[in-house]
């Protein structure tokens, strides 16, 4: 039987789970102590400001793949002379790709 | 409308089961690891003991979140876990197979993991935020070889030139090992290697637990969930072992004796734990974290290579 | 005899495409976008050519030999685009040249 | 009336523009409900084209003539003939629908800036200029309405009057200038072999020679980099960054038209040869992995998303051009359905990205959005929205994107499985990438005091919202009604050709 993507089907039971488990979640203990120190962020050290810059936060997966990020950046700048040769550039290797 | 009661029982049953088997495997995982590190370890129902004592616990709200973001991603985490469930043929058909294949575990797989995240960056600390980078490069990382792994059985299946070759039940039925040349065996079995190291990775386990690695960021990503969220995401993560366990033995150890219902659902437990064991206990007491950086060369450059070698194999 | 136009085409064009690519200055940028479009024009209007016809100018064309009208026409249009393409580049280089004092 | 449609759906954006700053003179609400009925209108007449195509089949529309819709004589007309099929005609319905959403979005968000009837005279000239690809027969109309929308773009790149601005707008023109002279020089070399410049004769009579390659390089390569694809994405990055956000909007609107002639010149006048298709898809995965590498990298947030943007295009590249090499067996059509389906689900997903982007810089008014606003505290809609958005691009299962990635994967996987596990693992990196973007601007805390966004605004986002919904759950009616036509008319190469 050829398989068809229903999503209808799939948002459905996706739904009756949720609610059959919200009715699970609803017996758990909802109050706590507002406004405490109980709601403060956990800090073992000096407390840093709220926020940390989310900016460079894939560190991780940067490290791996330095050098070609230092080549990227090396050949996109930004005027109009690099863009018209890389152009021209990807233009010929269309053409030979194409005769080939 | 029969049948829609059936399904309807089904569903419960499934729902309950998994949750039921989730939790019991996650006990004898925290059993077995203790065993092998000479210690006796929690009793048996601890991760029920945990449950119950986390419902009744206080959920705390951190000051700085948004509260709607944070609990509703504690919910969708165990339902996307759960659903991924109804997805996979575990003795038989699976109950919503004819509507969904591969290509959707693939991605409701991305479901829980992506609520953890959202759930880490909206609870405010900075411990959270660090973990939740850290678990998005996790996720960066297994999804390549996941990817390779999930479309060889598909590549063999269309080799073979059956029809809808994305449905898992058509993978399920035709025994992947019986369609390839020798040297396919020895692709598959490099496969399989790779398999577990991925569902250790999937689950985020020692080697690759950056995201909760206790000693760097303090719980990591779970670090401001309490109470019954963090009950949520508990279950979730055990639901999501079976999901994940069941997925590999739908595509790679299909095989069953021909019993009635019951031996054939022990023989599936045993394949269960026998996987479980395998990848999360063993290759937790073996290896220890994995520095950020490593992690990625890791997973795209050697579990990867395996993959695709196994995957050449079966050409 | 055709293939010396070809000859000065190539030439234009890549006279022009060297201006494009080397040359910092914004007005000698514009200029040399100019000249590349000047030797597609001349590529254009070479196509058209027949030997001894005049311009293709239906009144007296009857009896006489007519160059063909087309590549004229797309000339036309090129020229008139260039001409708005070299107006707009030349307007940005001023208003850059007002704020940051160097080409 | 109903024969003159195609032409009036070109002329009345054109006289729209034209008429608009005389028409401000008499004051803002004229100039509005001037620019809502000239949109309106061509919207609805290109609704009217496109069940006039599905009853009739293919619309040769020729210029000038008598009775324009009459082939002459000769079999072939040589004036400037517009053609319109199934593909353009669903194309022109869907885009002119956005666009109308995107006037009706910035028109409280552009509104505390001065120029703005020259904003909207170039808005309408785009949006002449994005037809004119829909609907060109003929070479030559191709190239005008090329410079038409690379000269409105400059000047909107150049709208907001700041020195960054002047620079990225000449970079981009001067770009566009030697593009559009390589694209002529490329329909010359086809007019000085076949002496003629409509694509209908052009395709009877073309052998495969080796100046029709260059040809069709030229040409190829210029369209490529309208659309903004692997080899020549570079300048998308500078120009998004400065415009504003219809702008974006409707230049990557310009840039699938781009797509679409590209494809229809590919298909109908070449004719399927192997080895463009399979450059096409070489060059899809590059801009797949090229647009998130980099996007991965950058801080501001409109660059961001236009490298995303240039992987989204990847995608609907992939799609069409692998069905296209493998055309023989059926899952090629279904792979260009599939690259079709993703077309319209792309302009859908960005666009409700750009949306709540440009709502979050109006509230904000600064210019690099990256910093932690926290703007998910007090607009809880938006940031419901924008995690629409985010599921929706990396495709996550209910939505229109999963639609219509799966119908791409499991049909490109005939081709070879390698394209699906790309796939799989590009949607997973955009989504890391979005998520990123989604935590700085609205988790968080930051004093950002409430100001109530903009009712049109918030409208516009909630339909692009409806909207990406119903398509993600009812896939099987949309693509029946509209992508199967459109890919059949794409595919059936004799219609096209001058009957």
């Amino acid at each position: 039987m050829q398989i068809i993507w229903q999503p209808k089907i799939a948002l459905i039971f996706f739904l009756l789970i949720f609610f059959i488990i919200y009715f699970f979640y609803l017996s758990g203990e909802k109050k706590y102590k507002k406004d405490t120190f109980q709601t403060m962020a956990y800090f073992s050290g000096k407390t840093p400001s709220q926020n940390i810059k989310l900016q460079n936060i894939y560190w991780g997966f940067f490290e791996d793949f330095k050098k070609l990020y230092m080549f990227l950046a090396k050949i996109q700048k930004e005027n109009s002379n690099d863009y018209i040769f890389l152009f021209i550039l990807g233009s010929i290797i269309f053409l030979l790709a194409l005769s080939l | 409308m029969f049948d829609v009661v059936l399904k309807f029982i089904m569903m419960l049953i499934v729902i309950f089961g998994s949750v039921f088997l989730g939790l019991f495997f996650k006990g004898i995982d925290r059993i077995l690891s203790a065993k092998m590190q000479r210690r006796i370890g929690p009793p048996l129902w601890q991760p029920f003991y945990d449950v119950r004592k986390l419902m009744i616990k206080e959920s705390v709200i951190p000051k700085g979140s948004i509260k709607w973001i944070f609990e509703l991603f504690a919910l969708v985490s165990l339902t996307a876990s759960i659903l991924i469930l109804f997805y996979i043929p575990i003795l038989g058909k699976s109950i919503l197979g004819n509507s969904g294949d591969l290509v959707l575990i693939i991605y409701l797989f991305i479901f829980p993991g992506l609520s953890l995240v959202l759930g880490a960056f909206s609870s405010n600390s900075s411990y959270s935020n660090l973990g939740g980078q850290r678990l998005i490069i996790n996720m960066l990382g297994y999804e390549f070889p996941l990817a390779i792994i999930c479309l060889t059985p598909v590549w063999l299946v269309y080799k073979k030139g059956f029809s809808n070759i994305f449905s898992l039940n058509t993978i399920y039925e035709h025994n992947v090992w019986g369609l390839t040349s020798p040297l396919g065996i020895i692709g598959l079995l490099l496969e399989s290697i790779v398999v577990f190291f991925v569902i250790a990775g999937e689950l985020s386990k020692t080697p690759f637990d950056i995201d909760t690695a206790d000693s760097e960021i303090a719980g990591g990503v779970l670090a401001e969930y309490s109470g019954r969220n963090l009950a949520m995401f508990y279950m979730a993560e055990a639901v999501k072992m079976i999901a994940l366990a069941s997925l590999f033995i739908a595509l790679f150890f299909p095989w069953n004796i021909q019993g009635n219902f019951g031996i054939m659902f022990l023989v599936y437990l045993l394949k269960i734990f026998f996987i479980i064991f395998i990848s999360s206990t063993l290759i937790k007491t073996v290896t220890s974290r994995f520095k950020i950086s490593r992690l990625t060369r890791f997973y795209w450059g050697y579990l990867s290579l395996f993959a695709i070698i196994g995957f050449l194999f079966t050409l | 005899m055709i293939n010396f136009i070809f000859l000065t085409v190539i030439f234009l064009i890549i006279i022009g495409l060297f201006g494009t690519m080397f040359k910092k200055n914004l007005i000698k940028l514009a200029m040399s976008i100019n000249i590349i479009s000047n030797g597609v024009n001349l590529f254009l209007i070479s196509l058209g050519y027949r030997q001894g016809g005049i311009a293709p100018i239906f009144t007296n064309a009857p009896n006489l030999k007519m160059v063909s009208p087309t590549p004229q026409a797309l000339i036309l249009t090129n020229i008139v685009i260039n001409l708005a393409v070299t107006a707009f580049l030349l307007s940005l280089s001023i208003l850059i040249y007002k704020k940051e004092k160097k080409l | 009336m109903t024969s003159h449609l195609i032409i009036l759906i070109i002329a009345i954006p054109l006289l729209g523009a034209f008429l608009l700053p005389l028409l401000n003179k008499f004051g803002k609400r004229i100039k509005y409900f001037w620019l809502a009925t000239v949109l309106g209108l061509t919207d609805i007449f290109s609704f009217f084209l496109y069940l006039l195509i599905i009853e009739k089949g293919e619309v040769v529309y020729t210029l000038g003539a008598k009775f324009p819709l009459l082939v002459s004589p000769q079999g072939f007309p040589i004036r400037i003939i517009l053609e319109a099929d199934a593909l353009s005609g669903f194309l022109s319905f869907i885009f002119l629908s956005i666009i109308f959403l995107i006037f009706i979005y910035s028109l409280k968000i552009l509104s505390n800036y001065s120029f703005l009837d020259k904003f909207y005279v170039l808005y309408l000239l785009l949006t002449v200029g994005i037809l004119g690809f829909l609907f060109t027969g003929d070479f030559f109309t191709l190239f005008v309405f090329y410079e038409i929308s690379s000269i409105t773009t400059a000047g909107l790149i150049a709208f907001f009057r700041s020195e960054e601005c002047f620079k990225s707008a000449f970079h981009y023109l001067s770009l566009f200038a030697v593009g559009s002279l390589f694209l002529l020089f490329g329909i010359g070399i086809l007019y000085s072999e076949y002496g003629f410049l409509n694509m209908g004769i052009i395709a009877k009579v073309l052998q495969f020679s080796f100046l029709d390659k260059v040809a069709l390089s030229l040409i190829a390569s210029s369209l490529l980099l309208k659309a903004g694809v692997f080899p020549f994405y570079f300048w998308k990055p500078e120009a998004y960054k400065v415009s504003p956000i219809s702008a974006i909007l409707l230049s990557i609107i310009s840039s699938l038209s781009a797509i679409y002639i590209l494809f229809r010149i590919f298909l109908g006048v070449f004719g399927v040869n192997l080895i463009f298709g399979w450059i096409l898809i070489l060059f899809s995965i590059f801009s797949i992995f090229m647009g998130i590498f980099l996007a991965i990298k950058e801080n501001n947030i409109k660059k961001i998303l236009a490298y995303l943007a240039i992987s989204e295009l990847g995608y609907i590249i992939l799609g069409i051009s692998s069905g296209i090499v493998m055309l023989n067996n059926d899952f090629g059509f279904k792979a260009i359905q599939g690259g079709l389906f993703h077309m319209v689900n792309d302009i859908l997903d960005i666009g409700l990205l750009f949306l709540i982007i440009g709502v979050v810089i109006y509230i904000t008014k600064s210019k690099n959005v990256l910093e932690i606003r926290g703007f998910g505290h007090k607009y809880p809609w938006l940031a419901g929205f924008f995690l629409l958005g985010v599921f929706a691009i990396s495709g996550m299962p209910p939505l229109n994107g999963f639609a219509s990635k799966i119908i791409i994967y499991e049909s490109v996987f005939h081709l070879s499985p390698v394209l699906t596990i790309i796939g799989i693992l590009g949607s997973i990196l955009i989504l890391a990438i979005l998520i990123k973007i989604f935590a700085i601007i609205f988790l968080g805390i930051s004093p950002e005091k409430y100001q109530p966004v903009p009712k049109t605004a918030m409208a516009v986002i909630f339909v692009f919202a409806i909207l990406m919904i119903s398509i993600g759950l009812f896939p099987g009616q949309f693509t029946s009604f509209f992508i199967n036509p459109a890919a059949e008319a794409l595919v059936s190469q004799q219609n096209y050709i001058c009957k």
